[in-house]
């Protein structure tokens, strides 16, 4: 399974698609395939159905949420220093706008072998979120986009019934998300560390204005 | 009669009207009912007692695994798979070790593989058992399959307990190997187990394979096609029993699943029958892995000698990683940024997987199939939610 | 009216019903003295598998439980002329057997009809 | 009338404690559970009523599918706030006298999930427990003897004065308060009426006075 | 020798007497009265306490059916837990609905207790031991029968729930379906016996031949009456196979899901009433009411064997709860129409048969065919077309 | 006019007529059940016991069950929001009245019912089986094409054209 | 022991209130039970004449009560389907609105 | 022939209730309160810790390192440092948990505290009867209620304990060894510095 292979198989049968394959440096090797929006549907039905490949079992749909960051590059530069033209090393600050990305995981039941990552990246996290959906071509990923949708916040266009799954219809958040606030309930909190032993003693000190005189009661 | 009134208004999709047009109750089954084991809803819309359509709804066990998983070490998040399927917690340990293990490149001992595979069937044995118990309980049976399904599995988790501490929560596998090594006598007291249960398969198929009530009942019940099956990534026996060959043991080979001679049932009609039949030969499969697991087991160190238990810091990167859990394909992704808690964890459950096709299977049957249907996709919800 | 035959099932009616009133009656009487009755709006809902209920269920049922209830409606009457023929039935010939035969015969061949037509597959 | 009431029974005392024992020996040994479970406590609650624990012994096999007929609510699992409403109205629809064991550390303050979003710090904070076991999951052996606690719980109640229990007093209400679902987060996060965090200094929490020498 | 006899004839006999005796010290018009009262709380509290032996039995086989040992720990071998059991539910709070039908919803159980302990009117428990000999006693049984699956329906509609509603029509379609035949079933015995009372029925059959005695169950048709009347009686009276309008993991419990308290109690009570008197008219159609099996053990007293019988059916009833899954909707239906009517009215032409041929072996063996021959068709028929069978599977390696 | 009689006359008279008065349909049936049980105890007060039995199994059993299920079929238990007597109420509580008046006249008039009660004939369902297949045969046998009749039309029109005649 | 006169006053008023019923009522399903109330008076009256008649031991009265019933009970079967295909047709019991969907 | 299969499951339950009345194995209940099973050496249900001696402040094992306090994956441990140090079972002066709780609300009884102390202070108890009706105080154990002494834990858990005994004891000899040999090489070393002759470091083991 040669993903250079499959890449280019690929971009030559589906016109106008260019494919990134993204490394993988960790030792799974497992390495993916990133794809456009606008040809993923193409990309998967090929995958799905061309005679070598036929992934026809998506094992897995994941959201990753990668905040908006700044990037520093050392990158060396040709300056002149001095009325001298000399390499020098310039710390460059790129600020990478925020994406929602997804992976689909496919496997191949027919020839066994897989696993095959497939990405997709939104444009950026508060408005663009959309991304076509996978599951007319894969019925498995109907559950799990729905999941991605709800914890995440991407939006899957032509998904047959995108709700949330697992939290309630007039929840607004999407928890996965890394800037996601959780609800303060930290009344009691005998054993808090950290942040939470922040908000417990915030909460403690909260009570105690309500009823004060009755500290250290117990 | 004004939509608000009509009683399918508030669903949420706008089901079809019954055949001679009579009017159609929606029927919440679930999250507290008998047989929906645990705290799982179908929203039913019923034409009679036929179901027109059904939607389940999900996350009433949502208790944010993923989310806790991400603020929690590597190894800290080792005791929360066991409660994602909490009847297995052995296979959730040893898919997370797995995933882990591919991330960071560790190799595991022999003698840790053989205890991983024996601990790992016997888990299965447990947990079809018990599955085959409670779709009995679901078609009414006042509980006497469970019981005896129980019974074996006491002794099933009496050896989990004298090994790993636990009854349920098990806890067990570490990164590159397992946690405690075999105390003594457990390999005897295990052998004898695994030697009594082919007597409790016999009275367990003595009971119920022939019974005509069970066949009428289950077999063209919920039929799904092996097309359906793979397009809807059913793994596990579900998909075994539509004839779907695929077994990750057989596929993916991991840990030492290649030295043993053991057979995959599949059914042909893909009903609730050949599900609770191929768990039943699965479960003699296991015995046989079992025995030869148990004849095999080399001596040697149970954990990568490397490995240190705190400060576990992968490099960047990424890793899926699957093992054939008993309910079927369970899979965890996890995403390193170099820190000592994953960056994305993500736990592909069979369980949710499976119930895609719920509708489909339940859609034009019976209410009293439903719960048959479901007893027989072998759902928990600690692993549907999360 | 003491020497009614049916006097002993009057007394049995009369003490039923006294037994199931009599208990409830106790029971009503232990909540009147001892354990406050506390109803509440949810306590007093319809139970839904701990959901409110949605919509109402008295709804419109399907016809085909309309065609068993002919069946048995048919059936029932035709015992009700099966008995006594039954209870005469030492005493009778050939004759009586056919006559009977022919009416039981009539109403076999609705069930037959009704086979064939599929009415009597639940759906 | 109470008073009236009182004071008639006092007068009858050994017919008021005769029916308290008679009471009480009902209720104690005819507690039949609600056929509820939530998450991995269930499979252990599952377990003390199958043969090895057999809860059946102490008459609590009779679990009734519908709250209508139960007498005690386990909780034994997680409660998420998806949940929790559910839980709450499962509990008002339970005629009284009713109890609720609150079986498993998520049960009783959200366990090791507390930290979730969707996870509600402990069923407490909305529906009066009677007994807390403690465990992840707690042994079948530890619900036993949680109900047998609660079984002794409700033979020290009486009929009439201070120890009655709560259903037996006018005064205390039977339903609670079902939250509904919010934006964010339930609506109201939990029943001040019933559940109040105990002002206690957050660092000092169960100091014990002879450890801090 | 004799007297012996005359012992075991007293002791037979001793309810009826110790009755006369009481009677006697009342004026003449009182009797009739007060021997009806007194006969009808004999029945209430002997039946009260057997279904509270039943519940007790009941947990206590299905235990040891599933390697326990079943309540065990109020009183002696746990024989008080059906008491704590009534306490308990004498003090439930009693939960009406809102939207319930309030009135119906408190006369649904009332019904049902009544109609089940009517019943007993005409059950014979003894030799001289019923309420009243009623010409058309039998007709009398079936006709009081039916008004159960009213008070069924009335459970059910009134609680206004879903559960309970599907719940009731799943009841009365059902019932209904048995009805007819458990009532075709027993018309074998009456064209045999000639008669509608259950005292002379029972009187036809407490006669020896050597040592056996002329029960019905003992010929082809009466056997295979025997049996399709204890089907139909087991759906009749909602038990397992064939509980599904209570089937709890289908619809929580059906048309009583609504009902807490002593209401609820009067349900249980009044389904398990209902079951035995169901299997007292078996016991007294077929199995010879309270006549012994054999004639040198007829020095037992007579309703001693209608007890001991009527334990016999209730053990079974247990036995199969305990090991059999409930039947499906369809399969219920499809039994009772496709499978029951027809074997009943085939075995009613057996019975006519069985009269018209001589005495001998060639009655036997053509009667027998005529039973045995229909049921392995339909039941083939049945499988066939349900194409249900034992599968075998291959394997992938 | 005895004691038992009336009662039982009382109890038949309020249960048609709460069958006939109240406003849900379902109440409407159970209350006919009451009287038709009441009819029924008439039938045994008057030695007709086959007939009285078969009257509660008949109407109370069957009858009764059919209605209810018509009742469910139809969805009318609904309280509904218009009366639930017709417009002309008036006028037909009128003709009710007046057919009442004039039959209680006619019977009050006739001398020929006011004779006593003759003694209790022996009427066992011995007899009405001999009656039944001896004198009554071909009722019987028009009886038995009536009912599969009645069997098949009722079916099929409760079934309904584009019914599917499976 | 009443007479018979007791019996027809008592059938007749049973009558009336059937035919009240048939007349007022608009439900449908009501109307047809009227009719059975009706049928219901017409048999008491077979059986008080019988009781009453001069030859009891003939059992005309009691045989025409069961064929009386009988048939009743068939014409319950077939009205209520009739009025379940009303219904199929007009969605509606009620008699007054079928008559204005009529037209 | 319909019924086979029923009749062969019917014979299936009447084979396990005649059973039941003849073989352990076909009643398995254990009467819980009056019969219990054996106690399963390895079972664990709540972490406890672990003194020395008969006094449980003095022999406490706890250094208060905080490790289990920070690895306990759903942080219900609590544990404040001491300021001081007092000595240790050994003598050897370290710092102590001036608090130390464990709230068994949230403990999942993971055992990974157990793991990760480097001092096998923390072990788990198999005690698990410890239902409460007090929300509060009853379920949050503070260092009093969590020691038990080191007899406690060779009862409950006599092969872990006995090794844990061993290992202690070893590091126990290697730690007197080497605080030996530091001592002598300090004295050497002084000696050295008050006598001015020179001599070869001692070449000692460490």
């Amino acid at each position: 399974m040669n993903l250079e292979a499959i890449k280019s198989e690929i971009e030559a049968n589906v016109p106008g698609c260019r494919l990134e394959l993204v490394a993988n440096p960790s030792p799974s090797g497992q390495h993916s395939l990133r794809t456009g929006a606008e040809h993923a549907v193409a990309v998967a039905v090929y995958l799905r159905d061309a005679e070598d490949l036929r992934f026809d079992f998506c094992s897995n749909v994941t959201g990753i949420d990668w905040p908006s960051r700044e990037v520093s590059q050392k990158v060396k530069v040709r300056k002149l220093v001095d009325g001298v033209e000399q390499e020098v090393e310039e710390v460059r600050k790129t600020a990478l706008p925020g994406t929602l990305e997804v992976v689909y995981h496919l496997f191949s039941v027919e020839k066994k072998h897989g696993p095959i990552s497939l990405r997709m990246s939104t444009i950026d996290r508060d408005a663009n979120v959309h991304l076509p959906s996978l599951t007319p071509v894969w019925r498995s990923a109907e559950l799990q986009e729905r999941e991605i949708f709800d914890l995440f916040g991407v939006v899957f266009d032509g998904h047959p019934d995108l709700r949330r799954l697992l939290m309630w219809p007039d929840f607004t958040d999407h928890p996965m998300r890394r800037d996601y606030v959780d609800p303060d309930d930290y009344e009691y909190e005998p054993t808090a560390h950290d942040e939470v032993l922040r908000r417990a003693q915030q909460h403690r000190s909260e009570a105690d204005e309500e009823h004060p005189g009755e500290a250290g009661e117990r | 009669m004004s939509t608000a009134t009509h009683p399918t208004a508030h669903f949420d999709l706008q089901p079809t009207d019954g055949p001679g047009k009579e009017q159609l109750l929606e029927l919440s089954m679930g999250p507290q009912h008998p047989s929906t084991h645990g705290v799982f809803r179908m929203k039913v819309v019923l034409d009679g007692e036929r179901v027109v359509r059904l939607k389940p709804v999900f996350g009433y066990l949502h208790r944010n695994h993923e989310k806790i998983a991400e603020s929690e070490t590597y190894l800290g998040s080792m005791p929360y798979t066991d409660r994602l399927d909490y009847m297995c917690s052995i296979t959730n340990n040893w898919a997370y070790a797995l995933a882990v293990e591919k991330l960071a490149g560790i190799q595991v001992p022999e003698r840790a593989e053989y205890l991983r595979v024996i601990t790992g069937e016997l888990t299965r044995l447990q947990n079809h058992a018990c599955l085959i118990g409670f779709l009995m309980q679901d078609m009414g049976s006042s509980g006497t399959p469970l019981m005896y399904a129980f019974r074996e599995r006491e002794k099933i988790l009496d050896l989990f307990e004298s090994l790993t501490g636990a009854r349920m929560m098990c806890n067990y596998m570490r990164f590159g190997g397992c946690r405690v090594d075999l105390p003594a006598g457990w390999l005897d007291q295990a052998k004898k187990v695994v030697a009594d249960f082919p007597r409790f398969l016999d009275e367990y198929e003595q009971l119920l394979v022939s019974n005509e009530i069970l066949m009428d009942r289950t077999q063209d019940v919920g039929v799904l096609s092996r097309e359906l099956a793979v397009s809807a990534g059913i793994s596990g026996p579900m998909a075994r029993a539509s004839g779907v060959d695929y077994d990750i043991r057989k596929v993916d080979r991991y840990s030492i699943y290649d030295r043993f001679t053991f057979r995959v049932p599949l059914g042909s009609h893909g009903d609730v029958y050949d599900r609770f039949m191929v768990r039943l030969l699965e479960m003699r499969e296991s015995v046989s892995i079992l025995e030869q697991a148990m004849r095999d087991i080399p001596s040697g160190p149970i954990v990568d000698p490397k490995m240190k238990i705190r400060g576990f810091r992968p490099k960047p990167g990424e890793a899926y990683g699957r093992i054939e859990a008993p309910k079927g394909e369970l899979g965890f992704y996890l995403v390193s940024d170099g820190s000592p808690n994953p960056y994305r964890y993500r736990v592909r459950p069979p369980s949710l997987i499976n119930l895609t096709v719920l509708e489909d299977l339940c859609v034009g049957r019976n209410v009293a199939d439903i719960v048959a249907i479901l007893g027989s996709i072998d759902i928990v919800l600690g692993e549907v939610d999360r | 009216m003491t020497n009614s035959p049916y006097l002993p099932v009057i007394v049995l009616l009369l003490a039923a019903v006294a037994f199931a009133l009599s208990t409830l009656l106790l029971a009503w009487l232990w909540a009147r003295f001892f354990s406050p009755h506390k109803p509440g709006p949810s306590k007093n809902a319809i139970y839904e598998c701990g959901l409110e209920s949605v919509g109402d269920a008295w709804i419109q049922f399907k016809p085909g439980y309309y065609l068993y209830g002919i069946i048995f409606l048919v059936f029932d009457v035709e015992a009700v002329f099966l008995l006594p023929f039954a209870v005469a039935f030492s005493r009778f010939g050939a004759a009586e057997s056919l006559a009977m035969l022919v009416f039981l015969l009539l109403l076999v061949e609705g069930l037959v009809w009704a086979y064939q037509k599929n009415i009597l597959v639940w759906t | 009338m109470d008073e009236k009431l009182k004071n008639e029974l006092s007068k009858q005392g050994i017919f008021t404690t005769t029916l308290q024992n008679l009471y009480n020996w009902g209720r104690t040994n005819s507690i039949w559970p609600l056929n509820f479970g939530l998450a991995c406590c269930a499979i252990e609650m599952i377990a003390t009523t199958m043969a090895r624990y057999d809860m059946a012994r102490f008459g609590a096999e009779v679990f009734r599918p519908s709250p209508r007929q139960a007498d005690l609510m386990i909780v034994a699992g997680t409660v998420t706030k998806k949940m929790a409403p559910l839980v709450v109205r499962l509990y008002n629809q339970m005629p009284e006298p009713k109890y609720v064991i609150s079986m498993g550390a998520c049960a009783i303050s959200g366990g090791p999930f507390k930290q979730g979003y969707n996870v509600l710090k402990g069923i407490d904070r909305f529906i009066p427990v009677d007994i807390y076991i403690p465990g992840c999951p707690p042994r079948p052996e530890a619900l036993l003897d949680a109900f047998m606690e609660l079984q002794k719980k409700i033979d020290e109640q009486t009929l009439t004065g201070e120890k009655r229990p709560r259903h037996l007093n006018a005064g205390e209400p039977s339903e609670f308060v079902v939250p509904r679902y919010g934006a964010h987060d339930l609506e109201p996060t939990k029943n001040p009426n019933l559940w109040k965090a105990p002002l206690v200094q957050i660092s000092q929490a169960g100091t014990d006075e002879s450890g801090s020498h | 020798m004799t007297h012996l006899a005359q012992l075991a004839q007293e002791l037979d006999q001793i309810f009826v007497l110790a009755a006369h005796w009481l009677l006697s010290y009342l004026p003449a018009a009182l009797q009739p009265l007060c021997s009806a009262i007194l006969s009808v709380a004999a029945i209430i509290i002997v039946f009260a306490t057997l279904f509270a032996l039943t519940t007790w039995l009941e947990r206590k086989g299905l235990g040891r059916m599933q390697n326990r040992y079943g309540p065990n720990r109020v009183g002696p071998f746990g024989m008080l837990q059906p008491i704590a059991d009534g306490v308990k539910s004498l003090t439930k709070e009693d939960i009406v609905p809102i939207t319930a039908d309030h009135a119906v919803h408190f006369l649904a159980p009332v019904l049902l207790v009544t109609a089940s302990f009517m019943d007993y009117a005409v059950l014979p428990i003894g030799r001289n031991m019923v309420l009243v000999n009623l010409n058309a006693g039998v007709l009398f049984f079936f006709a009081i029968g039916s008004m159960m699956e009213l008070a069924v329906f009335m459970a059910g509609w009134s609680s206004r729930s879903k559960y309970t509603l599907l719940g009731a029509m799943r009841a009365i379609a059902q019932m209904i379906s048995y009805e007819v035949p458990l009532v075709l079933a027993s018309i074998v015995v009456i064209m045999q016996a000639g008669s509608l009372s259950t005292v002379s029925i029972v009187n036809m059959q407490a006669t020896y031949s050597g040592i056996w005695p002329h029960w019905f169950v003992f010929t082809p048709w009466g056997f295979a009456g025997f049996v399709l009347f204890m089907v139909a009686a087991t759906a009749e009276s909602n038990r397992s196979p064939f509980d599904l309008p209570e089937g709890e993991s289908e619809i929580i419990a059906g048309y009583y899901t609504e009902y807490s308290g002593f209401k609820f109690a009067l349900f249980f009570l009044g389904e398990y009433i209902g079951m035995f008197a169901t299997s007292g008219m078996a016991i007294t159609l077929f199995l010879g009411g309270w006549s012994a099996p054999f004639s040198f053990l007829t020095w037992v007293p007579s309703y001693v064997w209608f007890f001991a019988k009527l334990l016999a059916i209730i053990s079974v009833f247990i036995w199969i709860r305990g090991t059999l899954p409930r039947l499906r909707m369809d399969q219920l239906m499809n039994l009772a129409w496709e499978f029951m009517l027809p074997m009943t009215l085939l075995n009613l032409l057996t019975a006519g048969i069985w009269h018209f041929m001589p005495a001998g072996s060639s009655r036997w063996l053509v009667c027998s065919t005529m039973v045995v021959v229909p049921c392995i068709l339909l039941s083939r028929g049945l499988k066939h077309r349900k194409k249900f069978q034992v599968r075998t599977y291959h394997y992938s390696e | 006019m005895t004691a038992s009689f009336m009662i039982l006359a009382l109890l038949t008279v309020a249960g048609m007529a709460a069958a006939m008065g109240l406003r849900n349909a379902v109440h409407c049936v159970l209350a006919l059940t009451v009287g038709f049980a009441g009819v029924a105890a008439l039938y045994l007060q008057l030695g007709a016991q086959f007939v009285g039995l078969t009257q509660i199994m008949v109407y109370v059993g069957a009858v009764a069950i059919l209605a209810v299920f018509a009742i469910m079929m139809t969805h009318s238990p609904e309280p509904v929001k218009q009366p639930a007597f017709s417009s002309q109420w008036f006028v037909g509580g009128i003709v009710a009245a007046s057919v009442f008046a004039v039959l209680a006249w006619a019977i009050h008039s006739n001398a020929a019912f006011t004779q006593g009660l003759p003694p209790q004939p022996e009427v066992t369902v011995h007899q009405i089986g001999d009656a039944l297949m001896h004198h009554f045969v071909l009722q019987l046998e028009i009886m038995g094409l009536l009912l599969t009749a009645a069997l098949i039309g009722a079916v099929v029109i409760a079934m309904g054209h584009e019914e599917e005649m499976k | 022991m009443s007479s018979l006169q007791d019996y027809l006053l008592l059938s007749s008023l049973l009558f009336s209130i059937g035919l009240a019923g048939v007349l007022i009522r608009r439900n449908a399903i009501l109307v047809l039970i009227g009719i059975e109330l009706m049928l219901n008076a017409a048999n008491l009256n077979f059986i008080a004449f019988w009781r009453f008649g001069p030859n009891p031991s003939a059992l005309t009265g009691i045989m025409f009560a069961l064929f009386s019933i009988s048939v009743a009970a068939a014409e319950a079967a077939v009205g209520l389907a009739i009025i379940l295909a009303a219904y199929r047709h007009s969605k509606t019991t009620d008699l007054d609105r079928m008559n204005s969907l009529k037209g | 022939m319909v019924g086979e299969g029923i009749l062969k499951g019917m014979a299936e339950t009447a084979r396990n209730f005649f059973g039941s009345f003849v073989s352990k194995d076909r009643l398995t209940t254990v009467q819980y309160p009056e019969e219990r099973e054996l106690q399963i050496e390895a079972a664990r249900d709540f972490p406890f810790l672990v003194y020395d001696g008969a006094d449980w402040q003095q022999g406490m094992r706890c250094v208060a390192c905080q490790i289990c306090e920070k690895e306990c994956p759903p942080k219900c441990i609590f544990i404040e440092k001491s300021k001081d140090k007092k000595p240790d079972a050994n003598g050897k002066p370290q710092f102590y948990p001036a608090v130390f709780n464990i709230d068994i609300s949230v403990c999942m009884s993971c055992q990974i505290c157990v793991e990760v102390c480097p001092f096998d202070a923390i072990k788990m108890n198999v005690d698990y009867n410890l239902s409460t009706d007090d929300r509060f105080a009853g379920l949050l154990l503070n260092k009093q209620r969590l020691s038990k002494s080191n007899d406690y834990y060779r009862k409950i858990h006599p092969t872990e304990a006995t090794a844990v005994d061993a290992r202690l004891a070893e590091e126990r000899a290697r730690q007197k060894a080497k605080a030996k040999s530091a001592a002598e090489a300090k004295a050497a070393a002084e000696a050295r510095l008050t006598t001015t002759a020179v001599q070869p470091a001692s070449g000692e083991p460490r």
